[in-house]
């Protein structure tokens, strides 16, 4: 089926939480509510026609105003995949974990917790997985500075051609 | 007794510390110690072709029975706090070779975040091997300049390291 | 030995009146520490050379050879680099024990020499019960084992004591229990006797006296690599799973009385199978002088450890490591009651032939012959298959 | 009498560990041999690179897509490179495609004959481990020949590849793969049928297909649990349709489908497919130029896309933003070993150490795939 029927579909059965269908090429996208994501989810996992079971990315786009996550689904019974969007603001993100529709979404969630700081409600283990604990910020956002230390290392090295340093401490200036 | 003393006493020393330098730098076991990239270079390079076991290096598992560790590969923070560790687990005397651009200072991800640029911030550095992964042979010239170093020291004469606390 | 000393005590080397019994012992310690220092350690030194010489070249490798000539002195490298290195013992661990450790192995690794028959005449102590102080000793090991485990506190190193100790003591009973049918057969426990109750020639070795020594000949073998930590048995060092086992915590000379017992416990158990099954040190009297036979005696004798040691050189070089459930069955669900067969079978045996029947003797040997040639040919079959060039120019 | 009471060993296993590959660590709840559980903790690797991405432009991102995968660096350079050309709109010269076809086939032949070496490694043989290097070296001398690296490549640019096969490296290339196939045959007499390998792998974590599919887990780990899944053949990308192979699927014939030994197998099955795809490549290889024209300074139309590629550790995802300027706004992958590491927690319950170890081999996760 082709990605774009299948967001018709999904719009027939909630006409309200898709706000927006993007044709663009090359991929095109649905982006849905965010409290419905979990409907959206369990719709296209557990309808026959789409059958989506399987979760093949979930990511996070920070885009200065808003935090989008990106989920590809993708049916090994169909051959065909759809790619959703849930839009969250920046100041505190939280959007309902899938992890009970694909468990591969324990691991992803994770990681976008992690780099991008949204949080999943819900979550099984809503650790920092590839940062230490410890570590300050959300890297992947734009506005992440990075810190001048860490644990008595210095993150900064005088480097003779790009001068990084300089660069870094003028950030945090 | 009376024979040792007409011999002047540097002659004993440095004989016996070429002896023991010789023996000393035709044993060091490495420990396995692979982060990145560099770290299947490390295995080609205990491979056959650049056989590195003909210097009498051996790749060990535990800290405990290594004399020299081999950083191969990007070190990161967080792994960074866990090699000094290690590093303090390692028995008197001890070597570290630095293989590969990232671990010397960084190299391609100095622009990174997370990334501890050069191992020497947290450990001392007897060789540094440049590359992007090093080829096999370039290590094994790094393990011979450690040879080399090794053999300019006097083991008799060695100051003991402070316990650390 | 004991005139040479008279002569030397009535000469006055010891003083004017010097007592005996300390002058004896103090000969006989000096005997010892030489027996040490010129047999068993570098037997067990040059065989790690030789191990990992061979196993380089399994892998198509070199293997050191920049020590002496082919890298001979390499086990000297090894020895004096540890000797020179920090002696750390971890802050948690029980220390008294975690020092004993390496002693008792190497106790178990250097009392065995003592009854170790390397010729009809060059053989230190030839105990009546030789066989079973032999099989005593080596067992000590699995005391110094999980000592050492349990001590370093480090749980990889405790689980590699426990996988350790409850191997040895399970592969002690197949070992046994094969060792049982020779002194069936010959009815005493001396080692020397044992040899002289077999021939030089192979159809005269207790290995082919009957089926069931030669059954008990092959699980005799595969038990001692489990007790040495072998591969395929290595399972208490493993290095993949359990970093060294119960070896972990442990540096400089210490571990090296373990890595150097590991190899030299190799020696004893195939020189345990060479007496027993192939015939000790026996060769034809080619010579009436003494010494010429015992050293034609002593060079058969290591010549037929050093093969035995071979192989399992080739087997670690060969095969992967096995379970440990996987390993604990095949000892109590197979090795225990074919021993026990075995046993059995013998004790039947000789009832029937007392002497020994020689034509079972040729029978087995033409029954191993045929094995043997089967195997060679496999081997070069398959060594065919794998172009030999790689293996001899492995740096292409 | 008091009684006796037992209590979980809590192990730590790595992140210095030689069977954890790259640095992973584990921290397994034991009770004796047998595990509750394992919990990965990963992250000792995780070096930005996706920041990195978003300051160093598209052409300047080539040589870190090597570092997202060391051991199949050519898949890596191929994601990135088809990413860029679907989001401009680029047509790859069928010369250069065919050079990519073939530099990735034996990247990933390297790349297994190092999974299965190390699965040798990891259950206690050296030998068949050194005897793969022996063979890796070979290929890294043809690799090298062609790009002038051994392990990071930057072959691939976006548009197609740097260089065109160097004069003679095709005949070269073909009396390998004469010489690999006999080889791949003598691995499988030494180690795979070994009685003891077969013993240690057969029956050991079998993953069923819905669970396969439900954590997402691709390539040789999806195939071995019986999935008929190839990126190569269903979503035919690059000139892939143009060769006859076949997609090797896990038989269980030494135990359960899906169990450590079929994912091992799977490895060896895919060793002599790429061959044969090598084989037809390398017979086939049109005449032009092996670059498309592809302007410096590069800026593709703001939009976003995902593209999958077969790497040696299964389907990669690569999903790129971009906002129109000369630097990606975002970029992602999706790795196969990540994936695979989400398993091991579920199945680790009641497996020994030893087969832990198995385990992490036969799913064959790289930690730099796993922390970017």
């Amino acid at each position: 089926m082709e990605a774009l029927k299948i967001y018709e579909r999904v719009k027939e059965r909630f006409p309200d939480k898709v706000l927006e269908v993007s044709e663009k090429k090359p991929d095109p996208f649905a982006a849905v509510a965010a409290d419905a994501i979990v409907a959206v989810g369990r719709l296209l996992h557990d309808d026959p026609e789409t059958a989506m079971d399987c979760l093949s990315n979930q990511t996070g786009v920070d885009y200065k105003d808003r935090i989008e996550v990106v989920y590809h689904l993708f049916s090994y019974k169909h051959h065909h995949t759809c790619v959703l969007k849930v839009k969250l603001p920046r100041e505190n993100p939280t959007v309902a974990t899938v992890e009970e529709i694909w468990r591969a979404a324990n691991w992803m969630e994770r990681e976008i917790f992690d780099l991008l700081g949204v949080n999943f409600d819900g979550h099984s283990d809503m650790r920092r997985i590839l940062m230490p604990e410890d570590w300050p910020g959300y890297p992947l956002r734009k506005d992440f500075v990075e810190p001048l230390e860490y644990h008595g290392i210095s993150t900064v090295r005088e480097s003779p051609i790009l001068r990084l340093d300089q660069k870094k401490k003028h950030e945090h200036a | 007794m009376s024979l040792l003393n007409t011999i002047p006493d540097y002659v004993i020393t440095t004989k016996t510390d070429e002896l023991i330098n010789w023996m000393r730098k035709s044993s060091l076991w490495y420990m396995l110690f692979g982060l990145a990239c560099c770290a299947i270079e490390l295995m080609h390079t205990g491979g056959p072709r650049s056989d590195i076991e003909r210097f009498g290096a051996t790749p060990r598992a535990s800290a405990r029975q290594s004399d020299l560790m081999i950083i191969a590969g990007t070190l990161t923070l967080k792994m960074a706090l866990r090699t000094r560790l290690l590093y303090d687990q390692m028995p008197d005397p001890k070597y570290i070779i630095s293989m590969g651009s990232c671990s010397n200072c960084g190299g391609l991800f100095q622009l990174a975040y997370s990334v501890c640029d050069g191992v020497d911030k947290v450990l001392p550095v007897d060789v540094y091997v440049p590359g992007c992964p090093p080829r096999p042979e370039a290590l094994t010239e790094g393990l011979l300049k450690l040879q080399e170093k090794i053999m300019t020291e006097r083991w008799l004469a060695r100051e003991e390291r402070p316990a650390q606390v | 030995m004991q005139k040479w000393i008279d002569s030397l005590i009535a000469r006055g080397d010891f003083g004017p009146h010097p007592s005996h019994d300390l002058v004896y012992a103090i000969a006989i310690a000096v005997a010892c520490a030489l027996v040490l220092f010129l047999v068993a350690v570098p037997f067990a030194s040059v065989v790690t050379w030789v191990e990992r010489r061979v196993w380089a070249r399994i892998q198509s490798r070199i293997g050191p050879n920049r020590v002496g000539p082919n890298g001979f002195l390499q086990w000297l490298a090894d020895g004096i680099k540890h000797v020179c290195k920090e002696d750390v013992i971890p802050e948690e661990a029980d220390a008294r024990l975690f020092k004993l450790a390496p002693y008792l192995v190497v106790l178990a690794f250097i009392l065995p020499w003592a009854v170790m028959p390397f010729s009809s005449a060059l053989i230190l102590a030839d105990l009546n019960i030789g066989i079973l102080y032999m099989t005593a000793i080596t067992a000590l090991t699995v005391v110094g084992v999980l000592m050492a485990g349990w001590a370093s506190n480090n749980k990889w190193s405790l689980i590699g004591g426990i996988r350790s100790a409850a191997q040895i003591i399970s592969y002690e009973i197949p070992a046994g229990l094969s060792i049982f049918p020779v002194v069936l057969m010959t009815g005493t426990l001396s080692m020397q006797g044992i040899i002289r109750a077999q021939g030089w020639e192979p159809n005269h070795w207790f290995m082919f006296a009957n089926p069931f020594c030669f059954v008990a000949t092959i699980i005799l073998f595969v038990s001692s690599l489990a007790e040495n930590n072998r591969t395929p048995f290595d399972l208490p060092e493993a290095e993949s799973e359990l970093v060294a086992g119960f070896a972990t915590e442990y540096s400089s000379m210490r571990y090296l009385f373990f890595f150097m017992a590991e190899w030299g416990n190799m020696f004893i158990a195939a020189a345990i199978i060479a007496t027993l099954f192939l015939g000790g040190w026996q060769f034809p009297r080619v010579s009436a002088s003494a010494v010429v036979m015992n050293a034609l005696q002593f060079i058969t004798f290591n010549l037929k450890v050093l093969i035995l040691v071979f192989v399992s050189m080739w087997i670690r070089g060969t095969l992967p490591r096995v379970r440990i459930d996987q390993m604990m069955s095949l000892c109590w669900k197979y090795f225990v009651p074919i021993s026990f067969v075995d046993l059995i079978g013998t004790a039947v045996w000789v009832a029937i032939w007392p002497d020994g029947n020689p034509i079972a003797g040729w029978v087995m040997l033409a029954f191993g012959g045929a094995v043997a040639v089967l195997f060679a040919w496999r081997v070069t079959y398959f060594t065919r298959l794998a172009r030999m060039e790689l293996y001899f120019h492995p740096t292409i | 009498m008091s009684t006796l009471r037992t209590e979980e060993m809590t192990l730590n296993m790595g992140p210095q560990h030689p069977s954890t590959h790259g640095v992973l660590r584990f921290v397994i709840k034991a009770d004796g041999e047998v595990m509750r559980e394992a919990i990965p903790d990963v992250g000792y690797l995780h070096r930005s690179i996706e920041k990195i991405a978003e300051k160093v432009g598209y052409h300047g991102f080539m040589p870190y897509t090597d570092r997202v995968d060391y051991v199949c660096a050519m898949f890596t350079n191929q994601g990135w490179g088809m990413a860029c050309e679907k989001l401009a709109n680029i047509e790859v010269p069928r010369r250069g495609e065919y050079c990519r076809v073939i530099a990735a086939e034996f990247n990933r032949l390297a790349s297994h004959l190092l999974t299965v070496g190390l699965m040798g490694m990891d259950i206690g043989a050296m030998t068949p481990f050194l005897h793969a290097l022996r063979e890796r070296e070979m290929i890294n001398d043809l690799i090298e020949e062609l790009c002038g690296a051994r392990l990071t490549f930057n072959y691939m640019r976006i548009g197609g590849v740097a260089w065109d096969l160097p004069p003679g490296w095709r005949e070269k290339a073909l009396a390998y793969l004469d010489h690999l196939d006999p080889i791949i045959n003598e691995f499988n007499s030494l180690f795979s049928y070994n009685k003891i390998c077969v013993e240690r792998l057969a029956k050991v974590a079998p993953i069923s297909a819905e669970d396969a599919i439900n954590y997402n887990l691709v390539g040789p780990n999806l195939r071995a649990s019986g999935v008929n899944w190839d990126v190569r053949k269903n979503i035919p990308y690059s000139v892939y349709p143009e060769f006859d192979f076949e997609v090797p699927l896990g038989s269980g014939e030494w135990g359960i489908v899906g169990d450590a030994m079929d994912r091992y197998m799977m490895r060896i099955r895919e060793m002599v497919q790429s061959s044969r795809i090598l084989r037809q490549a390398l017979k086939r290889m049109p005449e032009g130029p092996v670059l498309a024209k592809v302007v410096r300074n590069f800026k593709p139309p703001a939009g976003e896309c995902q593209i999958r590629v077969e790497s040696a550790r299964g389907d990669q995802g690569w999903y790129v933003v971009s906002d129109g300027t000369a630097f990606p706004w975002r970029v992602h992958v999706r790795t196969g070993s990540f994936a695979a590491m989400g398993i091991i927690q579920k199945l680790s319950r009641g497996l020994m150490i030893a087969d832990l170890v198995v385990l992490i081999a036969s799913l064959d996760v790289i930690a730099p795939e796993i922390d970017r």
